[in-house]
């Protein structure tokens, strides 16, 4: 189990190559990743505000559930926070199981979770000023499924 | 103890943390005080239904008892992922 | 929309980064990698056949299923064939969408498709043999969902 | 019409794939028309419920007709991903 909550970028890639590496007996990798859109019109920055000491032990308490619910043999989540510009990689998670299903709904799961219960806010600086992201009732909506 | 704003809270009260000595029971009782103090409180706090509080670092919710806590924290809903 | 069937390995981080990378509209990327699992006297060496032909037009026939069932940008399939040893990439997909929803069931469609209907058939060589891989109820099963 | 084998139905048969000229009007009248032939292709259809069928490289049934066929397959359960 590996929870990162940091300032800098990620390599996509690399993580991932990396922790499909290390499962040997897990026949299924599922990887999330979420993306500051680059659409015309759009944001020129995203700024992620977090509550540090808080945002570790979400993380760690949702990872806690996912590895108890399924039968997982890894997963991994990094959250960035600060700066981020457009088509920045804001976060990723994997899991790993032996059998699709369990990759994929705690996958789910987890991205669920840290929608809506790890304390990240996000600022979006646009052409017309700034404004912090809404939270969506459908995200709120989709917890109830777990 | 330690009271701390994030996001649009904190913008709105203009600070990020301060400390409190208050004989509050719970956070209804807290949010209730510090409205009294001041508009830019009165403002940030019209409206519960739009916060969320974490008592000791813990999501709880407004009838949370707070006599023992170290650090409260009101934040609107998180938006991660 | 990338298919590709090849006996040669890929490289699963470079494959992410890239399908990652050529999305700017999009926020969620999902990707689902099946590898062969490395177990304590388990098999030595698996060998993958397929059915050249149509092997390439049933990846597209569920691909575009995949498009016009749900809001995707894009989507990726890579399957190998041939000989493959433990722990060796087998496969992936990789979806993007603008909300996590449809990257993840399209993901989750993709693979239920593939278990089942495209035309690859597992032979795995161990210590005690030789064995086709045999097709599980569960896998035709999962695919009553869509 | 070319008739191919995939899998252990290939290791049964012996052969990948065959050029068969017939008259056979759906996949059953082909499957009997092998198995009167000779005991290995008997063997490989012993229980059709075990295998899937492909003509022209859509899968299919049993009851399929092939008269204009060019290419019918059989093969196992396809165990892909």
């Amino acid at each position: 189990m590996d929870i990162r909550v940091q300032e800098a970028p990620f390599d996509l890639g690399l993580e991932t190559t990396c922790f499909a590496d290390r499962q040997t007996d897990m026949g299924a990798v599922v990887t999330f990743t979420g993306i500051t859109r680059d659409l015309p019109g759009g944001m020129d920055k995203m700024v992620i505000e977090h509550y540090p000491g808080m945002t570790e032990k979400a993380l760690q308490g949702i990872a806690e559930q996912a590895m108890e619910r399924w039968d997982l043999g890894d997963l991994l989540i990094i959250h960035r926070y600060g700066d981020l510009a457009p088509n920045d990689r804001i976060m990723m998670v994997a899991t790993a199981s032996r059998h699709r299903k369990d990759a994929f709904d705690a996958a789910e799961f987890l991205m669920d979770y840290l929608k809506s219960r790890a304390p990240f806010w996000k600022k979006e600086f646009g052409p017309d000023g700034t404004e912090w992201v809404a939270a969506k009732p459908e995200d709120e909506d989709a917890l109830n499924r777990w | 103890m330690d009271v701390l704003y994030f996001a649009w809270v904190r913008e709105r009260i203009g600070i990020p943390k301060e400390r409190i000595e208050t004989s509050a029971k719970t956070v209804a009782d807290l949010v209730a005080e510090l409205c009294a103090r001041e508009e830019r409180y009165a403002a940030a706090f019209a409206d519960l239904s739009a916060l969320r509080v974490a008592v000791d670092q813990e999501l709880t919710d407004f009838d949370a008892n707070i006599e023992n806590a170290r650090e409260v924290a009101f934040f609107p809903p998180m938006t991660g992922g």
